[in-house]
């Protein structure tokens, strides 16, 4: 039983920096802009991240740097693919590449420094309490922030007006204008949001995960989150599903090595992104009418004057 | 007279505080001692694929005479490159080919993991171990053996749990490695992975771990036992040295405690008996009257393996080692 | 007052011609700053970058090498972007038509089979690269999935796979079980075109593929149904062209080209299969293929400049310890200033001055 | 105050609205050049105009949706400057746009909160929502997603939109251009209670017998530039057409001697299931089109005919081969190629997209439907100088007026570039012209130009099927009309038979029934 416990921190503590990430990403797309910079937004933000932790000491100053730092890399797709409408799966890319470069000349002065990671919880007796304790009250910040965000972000989008503008201009970009509503600035800000999670995605690894930078450390990540947002259908509640069901396989694969199933690990790894497939083809084929994704995903708009 | 230059080829970045962050040192280790006759040049970051060949003919071009490469891939492309410039002196880490002006070199390392095998059965209480596997190479498996090897003289009983991460490098997976092999009951977790990721993993959970390349502590004050420390430098200036001196040869270094190409982080958070056995094992290891494949081992079908170096296997079998002994109960990859 | 975009009547023929020389302007301008800006000195950094690799044979040759990959698999990718079709995975196609071209290498290997073991590679290779292709390309089509996500995702999966098999089964029985495979026989080797160099004939492939690039976007109706699907795919669908069955061409085309790519890669420069045969051609060509705006002989020109840089940029980190960051900077830099530029081909800038007083109407 | 005569006088001193000199400028080209207008409380103003005059403009700079150039807008006596189309909501203006503004995947009630200012709670919009529809007759389910929703539940979706903002001077942008008779007349009845209630209306249509019974003064637009201001009651269909003209309309003239022949179209109990959730489920239609005739398609927008023309073209196939014949040969199953190569040809509505790729070149549209049987392919090559005649020929026989020889299809006018449209196909001499719209936004004078090619084309014998909106422009060159509603096709009547007040009872969805020819011919 214990290990239940175990592995359900070990699978929150894994799915967090997709959680976080993808939340981003989805409020991005939900206005209708592709970013697929995710990565490189992400890497810098965990240089960056690391780099305000280390400079301050304080993993929460960490965290806000990678959030100013993802959220510049987001102004950059912005001005590009917004201001200069251009093609946003090119931008996007060029992001990462970008990012990746930026991320090791930051981080490069921080390679082998280490910071104290984020504290978790410790509520006496409630943490304490067997099997449920320690997953309700003894995580890291950054894990009761991605929930609190996710929860807002659902909130945002179905219960707030900006909300439904937000979804307006992903759905319909040219009423949206005749409406009245500024398109692209509103799309900036959803750029900037999807810069900021991504960013605050990045640093958690430095500042939770493994407190050290190193380069290259999000391996990958930022496209599961991308990956993520559409197996979520763009919806929040699927995206939390998505985000835990990952990190669970990743986090079970490895379970399962441990306890000698002699199926080679390279099969076992590929699963994670085979499950991504699946339930791709599944969600799509179950889909009945309307379109799942937002309307306007990816297309660029050039308002008349 | 020009200083003579000397190139490395490294797989990750210089930052990566495992593999290539050891070779650094190495390099600069050299550049103390030799700086005044010599000038160093690094490639990071280069793939193993087709980049490889270039990147080690730009360093010829580039008028290197000596050159290192330090990664297993760079096997065949570093003898492509030797064959072409017969000239230039090539030294290739980890592979097992060569040429007249293409020597290798690496490190027994199982030395230290026998060593390893030892702490850890003593300061194991649940009697399982974590092992964290990078890919199933011969020096990995040469590893967990060795380990396991040590650690049934202490336990006959020792349970090893392994888990291959497919990667050498990705901090996130090793720490999620690392908390599934603890929540599975290890106890010491021994990792052939670059990042000090399950170090700090085993030290917020109050486990104990060895270090890998390079010395971890920073990461583990209390929980690092040892550290196996790539130490390239002496034998960085050793090599240089003889090329200075026009006596460099092509030769196959495969050296141990006793040559020092590596070397063990104090042994530290163990009781002191502890210690001191882990100080005699690695006293008799240097002083050759240890082998941690001292003949008979059984393998994990439960037939003897063949000794075919007297009274323990030869090197080729260590560095084509693709069998478990007995007692680990897992299957090798690819078997 | 604000800048804003207005749309032109007509593509500008002027500003396609100028754009890649001021993106390519500002660029270096841009690097001049950030040399300055990590101490070192601007003008030998360009030299490194750009002079000294285009003037010596050796270099120029290395280049062709390294752009022969990148141009063949962005062609295939140029195609389908030009049909609307988002394949990102063909960093997996090349992988997978490497193994698959490989495994005629492997086992023949140590054989007295004659020449033709490498056209049967090439061709198995282009083979499987097209088949795994269009997984996505089928899931798009047949449910609907989103095929930018699933090709990647499929990039994972060949990467393990070939890992799997490197390590496993195909591994070099004398290679003291290191990853690779035997180093193939002569015959399943792409010849070399210069003695001593590394130009191998997949760099004729690759000219030859440019070629009919060309020939198919700008003389055929098959290349003009390509870009009308993607341009207009109603008019496309009036014009009796089906844009599904496009989605599953170019896809498959693109497919076999990288995994063309791929086989010629590891029978040629790297001759073994190992893991890490590819430095992430599948994704830098990409890259190339906006480059080149998606233009055969754009992406010829955008593929040997990328080869170029990265030429220049271990050029630079030998001469004057440039780190390799830098060149990813100067990369997605450039790329950014060329799509910027491009942008003005299809719009113009514009000031306009929003009013800001506003009167509201009396009650 | 708000009293205004009929007659155009107004009483109290200052108009709701007034616009001096309003301009609007795009590049060199003058979308609205100077124009001055009045709107009062209690006035249904119409703005007349044909496509292109620049009536949308005009209401777009009212709105705060583009910027005027030049000139000022007065509300109530004070000068105003709109940033956005919310300061004008603000002060009152509302607007129904020409296209939807309306968002697919988004519920009703959540499309018109979106055009509201959101001051009042999500469930109090609801609840005033579904009694302002109640109250105007205007009845909408708040919680279904548009795309589920019929063409004329979505004009009300923005009907209402409107109206939840209380306004007090309303903008309508050709509204009634897709509704049925019915759903316009319940519509009329809504204007003529706004007007009651003392609000200002301006309301654009192309229908002119609908303006001269609503609406109080009319303001008539031409390239731009306000011609007249008048009182359309005092006015006839033709006098208001002549104004917008500028001019006697040319008479298109049948050649003599037109006989028909052999049947070359026959569609034959033609069944379609409906494309998406939105689309029109076409019902055993069946006619039959000999050669040197012409069969005009009349009906409201939406009530199949985009269906039909998708099913004729081959755009949509049928299982059954047998339902569409051309030339004798069953082709129901066939592609849009092959039914080419039959010699059929088509003219699709839209001109820009569907018709022609706008980005491309003229050649290469010219290419876009010559492939199949022009002689422009050879063994999968493109014969390029065979592209370039095939432009060269419809400008010269059509005259398409272009900056040069080969420009990108969006830089045309609309006018030129569908002159160009439909002579790429008439110039292939297809034995099967099937052409929607002809003449949609285009001048008399191109479209004169048209329809007597269309003529010709009968005369050469070819067999030629025609959808319009556009009864006049039927009952000039068809020979039969028949009707299309909700994906019905009526038989036809001959042209010579077919008088306003039978089409007008079958595009409503009345099937003429003896008593009610007599009693519409009563009316
Ligand atoms: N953004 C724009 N840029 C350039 N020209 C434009 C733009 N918008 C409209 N025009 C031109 O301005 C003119 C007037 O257009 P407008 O939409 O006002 O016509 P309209 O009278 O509403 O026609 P319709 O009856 O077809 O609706 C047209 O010639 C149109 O092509
Ligand atoms: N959206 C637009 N953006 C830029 N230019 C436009 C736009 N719409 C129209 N134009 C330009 O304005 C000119 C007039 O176009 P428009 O379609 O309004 O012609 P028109 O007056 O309606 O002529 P026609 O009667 O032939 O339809 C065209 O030549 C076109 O280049
Ligand atoms: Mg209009
Ligand atoms: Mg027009």
């Amino acid at each position: 039983m214990e290990l239940v416990e175990a592995i359900i921190l070990a699978v929150l503590a894994a799915s967090t920096p997709l959680l976080i990430a993808a939340t981003g990403e989805l409020v991005t797309e939900r206005s209708g802009v592709l970013n697929l910079g995710v990565e490189g937004m992400m890497i810098v933000g965990a240089a960056c991240g690391f780099a305000g932790a280390w400079l301050t000491g304080s993993v929460f100053i960490g965290a806000l740097f990678g959030m100013v730092a993802g959220t510049l890399m987001s102004l950059v797709f912005a001005l590009m693919a917004l201001g200069l409408a251009v093609n946003q799966v090119a931008t996007g890319l060029a992001l990462t590449i970008l990012g990746v470069g930026l991320s090791g000349l930051i981080g490069a002065g921080f390679v082998g420094e280490r910071i104290t990671p984020a504290m978790h919880l410790y509520i006496p007796v409630l943490t304490d309490i067997p099997l449920i304790g320690r997953v309700l009250f003894g995580e890291d910040g950054f894990v009761y922030f991605s929930i609190a965000l996710i929860v807002g972000v659902w909130w945002f989008l179905y219960r707030t007006r900006a909300g439904l503008i937000l979804r307006a201009c992903g759905d319909n970009h040219v009423s949206a204008h005749a409406l009245g509503y500024p398109v692209l600035r509103i799309r900036t800000f959803a750029v900037m949001f999807g810069g900021a999670c991504a960013g605050l995605a990045g640093a958690y690894l430095p500042l939770a995960y493994t407190p050290f930078f190193v380069p290259g450390m999000t391996a990958g990540r930022g496209w599961i989150a991308l990956a993520l947002v559409v197996f979520s259908s763009w919806r929040p509640g699927r995206l939390v599903a998505g985000a835990y069901l990952f990190g669970a396989v990743t986090i079970l694969q490895l379970h399962a090595q441990g306890w000698g199933v002699g199926i080679p690990s390279q099969f076992m790894s590929a699963l994670p992104y085979l499950a991504t497939i699946i339930v791709l083809i599944l969600l799509s084929r179950a889909r009945t009418g309307g379109s799942t994704a937002p309307a306007a995903l990816g297309t660029v708009f050039v308002p008349d004057r | 007279a020009d200083k003579l230059k000397v190139g490395f080829v490294y797989v990750g970045p210089i930052g990566d505080l495992g593999w290539t962050y050891q070779h650094d040192l190495g390099r600069q280790a050299l550049v103390k001692e030799l700086g005044d006759k010599i000038e160093t040049t690094y490639l990071e970051n280069v793939p193993e694929g087709p980049d490889a060949e270039r990147s080690i003919e730009q360093l010829v071009r580039a008028g290197n005479k000596l050159i290192f490469t330090t990664s297993f891939g760079y096997m065949d492309s570093t003898l492509k490159v030797a064959k072409k410039y017969p000239n230039v002196h090539f030294e290739h880490a980890t592979g097992y080919k060569r040429n007249p002006n293409m020597s290798t070199y690496s490190a027994k390392w199982y030395q230290g993991r026998y060593i390893q095998g030892l702490i850890a059965a003593k300061m194991s209480k649940s009697g399982v171990l974590g092992y964290i596997g990078s890919f199933p190479i011969p020096e990995v498996v040469s590893g967990i053996n060795a380990t396991m090897l040590a650690a049934q003289t202490i336990n006959p009983n020792i349970k090893v749990k392994i888990i291959w991460a497919n990667t050498w490098f990705d901090p996130g997976k090793e720490a999620d490695a690392a908390k599934a092999l603890i929540d599975q009951g290890a106890d010491v977790i021994m990792q052939h992975t670059d990042s000090p990721a399950a170090m700090q993993i085993a030290s917020e959970r109050g486990k104990l771990a060895f270090g890998q390349d390079s010395e971890m502590i920073k990461f583990g004050p209390k929980t690092q036992l040892t550290s196996i420390l790539d130490t390239w430098g002496p034998y960085y200036i050793e090599r240089v040295k003889a090329e200075l001196a026009g006596t460099w040869k092509s030769e196959n270094t495969w050296g141990g405690l006793d040559s020092h190409m590596f070397a063990m982080a104090p042994y530290t958070n163990m009781p002191d008996d502890v210690k001191k056995m882990a100080e005699d094992a690695q006293a008799a290891i240097t002083a050759g009257k240890l082998h941690p494949f001292k003949c008979p081992i059984v393998g994990q079908d439960g037939k003897p393996v063949e000794c075919k170096g007297g009274d323990h296997l030869d090197d080729g079998q260590i560095l084509g080692m693709n069998f478990y002994v007995k007692g680990i109960d897992d299957k090798l990859p690819g078997k | 007052m604000q800048l804003v975009l207005e749309k032109r009547v007509e593509r500008s023929g002027t500003i396609a011609l100028v754009s890649p020389l001021i993106a390519i302007g500002l660029t270096i301008l841009t690097m001049v700053i950030l040399f300055a800006i990590l101490g070192k000195n601007p003008l030998l950094a360009l030299h490194a970058y750009f002079i000294a690799p285009l003037t010596d044979g050796y270099s120029l040759l290395e280049i062709a090498v390294k752009a022969t990959p990148l141009v063949m698999i962005a062609i295939g990718l140029s195609l389908c972007y030009l049909a609307n079709a988002w394949n990102i995975g063909a960093e997996g196609q090349f992988l997978i038509g490497a193994v698959a071209g490989s495994w005629i290498a492997v086992k023949t290997q140590g054989t007295d089979a004659g020449a033709w073991v490498l056209p049967a590679m090439f061709v198995l290779a282009a083979a499987a690269g097209a088949l795994y292709a269009l997984i996505p390309a089928i899931c798009k089509v047949k449910f609907g999935a989103s095929e930018i996500l699933t090709s990647l995702m499929l990039v994972y999966v060949a990467d393990l796979f070939l890992d799997y098999l490197v390590r496993g089964p195909w591994r070099d029985p004398q290679g003291f079980n290191f990853p690779t495979t035997a180093e193939f026989d002569p015959v399943a080797t792409v010849p070399l075109l210069i003695e001593g160099g590394r130009l191998h004939l997949g760099s004729i492939i690759a000219l030859l593929v440019v070629a009919a690039a060309a020939i198919l976007l700008g003389r055929t109706i098959k290349g003009f149904e390509i870009r009308v699907v993607g341009a207009a795919p109603r008019a496309a669908r009036f014009g009796g062209f089906n844009a599904n069955q496009l989605i599953i061409l170019t896809f498959a085309v693109s497919g076999a080209l990288a995994g063309l790519a791929g086989i010629i890669e590891v029978a040629g420069p790297i001759g073994h299969l190992q893991p890490g045969i590819s430095p992430g051609y599948g994704f830098t060509a990409i890259i190339v293929a906006f480059l080149g705006r998606l233009n055969p002989v754009g992406i010829l020109i955008a593929g040997l400049f990328l080869a170029l840089t990265f030429i220049g940029g271990e050029q630079a980190q030998i001469a004057m310890k440039i780190p390799l960051d830098v060149t990813k900077i100067f990369q997605g830099i450039l790329l950014f200033y060329v799509l910027a530029c491009d942008s003005l081909i299809l719009y113009r800038f514009k000031l306009v001055f929003p009013n800001r007083e506003v009167t509201r109407g009396a009650g | 105050m708000l009293d205004p005569t009929p007659n155009g006088q107004h009483s109290g001193d200052s108009p709701l609205l007034r616009t001096s000199g309003l301009t609007k400028r795009y590049g060199d080209f003058l979308a609205n050049d100077s124009i001055d207008i009045d709107i009062w409380p209690s006035e249904i103003h119409a703005l007349l105009g044909e496509n292109g005059a620049g009536k949308s403009t005009l209401v777009k700079a009212i709105y705060g949706l583009i910027q005027p150039s030049a000139g000022e807008i007065r509300w109530q006596g004070q000068r105003i400057v709109l940033s956005g189309p919310s300061e004008a909501r603000c002060l009152g203006i509302g607007m129904v746009f020409q296209h939807f503004s309306l968002f697919d995947n988004l519920t009703v009630a959540e499309n018109v909160a979106l055009g509201l200012d959101g001051k009042e709670s999500f469930k109090d919009m609801s609840a005033r929502l579904e009694q302002v529809s109640k109250t105007y007759g205007l009845p909408l389910d708040p919680r279904r997603e548009v795309w589920q929703l019929s063409v004329g539940e979505r004009q009300r979706i923005e009907i209402v939109r409107a109206l939840m903002q209380d306004p007090k001077f309303l903008i309508l942008d050709e509204p009634t251009a897709v509704l049925t008779p019915q759903e316009a007349d319940q519509l009329f009845i809504v204007l003529e209670r706004l007007k009651a209630e003392g609000r200002a209306i301006l309301y654009i249509s192309h229908k002119l017998e609908e303006v001269k019974r609503l609406c109080d003064t009319a303001t008539i637009l031409r390239g731009g530039r306000k011609v007249e201001t008048c009182n359309p009651r005092r006015e006839t269909a033709a006098s208001l057409a002549r104004m917008m003209v500028g001019g006697e309309i040319k008479e298109v003239k049948a050649a003599s001697g037109r006989k028909t022949t052999v049947p070359r179209l026959v569609v034959d109990d033609l069944s379609l299931p409906p494309a998406d959730a939105h689309g029109v489920r076409l019902e055993h239609i069946s006619f039959e089109l000999k050669g040197g005739e012409i069969l005009g398609i009349a009906g409201v927008a939406g009530n199949g005919q985009d269906e039909l023309f998708a099913a004729l073209s081959g755009e949509r196939l049928s299982k059954d081969p047998g339902t569409v014949v051309i030339e004798g040969i069953a082709a129901g199953h066939l592609s849009i190629t092959q039914r080419r190569r039959l010699g059929a040809a088509f003219v699709p509505e839209e001109r820009l997209g569907h018709g022609t790729a706008p980005r491309m070149k003229l050649s290469e549209n010219a290419l876009l439907t010559g492939h199949a049987a022009s002689g422009m392919v050879r063994r999968g090559f493109i014969d390029t100088a065979a592209t370039l005649k095939a432009v060269d020929r419809a400008t010269e026989t059509f005259d398409v007026r272009k900056a040069k020889r080969d420009p990108e299809a969006a830089s045309l006018s609309g006018g030129n570039l569908q002159k160009f449209i439909v002579g790429r196909e008439i110039l292939r001499s297809p034995a099967v012209l099937v052409v929607s719209q002809p003449t949609w936004g285009v001048d008399a004078g191109a479209a004169a130009v048209i329809r007597q090619a269309l003529l010709d084309l009968a005369a050469a014998g070819a067999a030629v099927l025609v959808t319009s909106q556009d009864l006049d422009e039927l009952a000039e060159i068809a020979d039969r009309i028949a009707v299309m509603f909700h994906g019905k096709l009526s038989a036809p009547l001959a042209a010579s038979d077919a008088s306003r007040e039978k089409l007008g009872l079958l595009m409503g969805g009345s099937s003429l029934e003896p008593e009610e020819i007599a009693h519409a011919a009563g009316a």
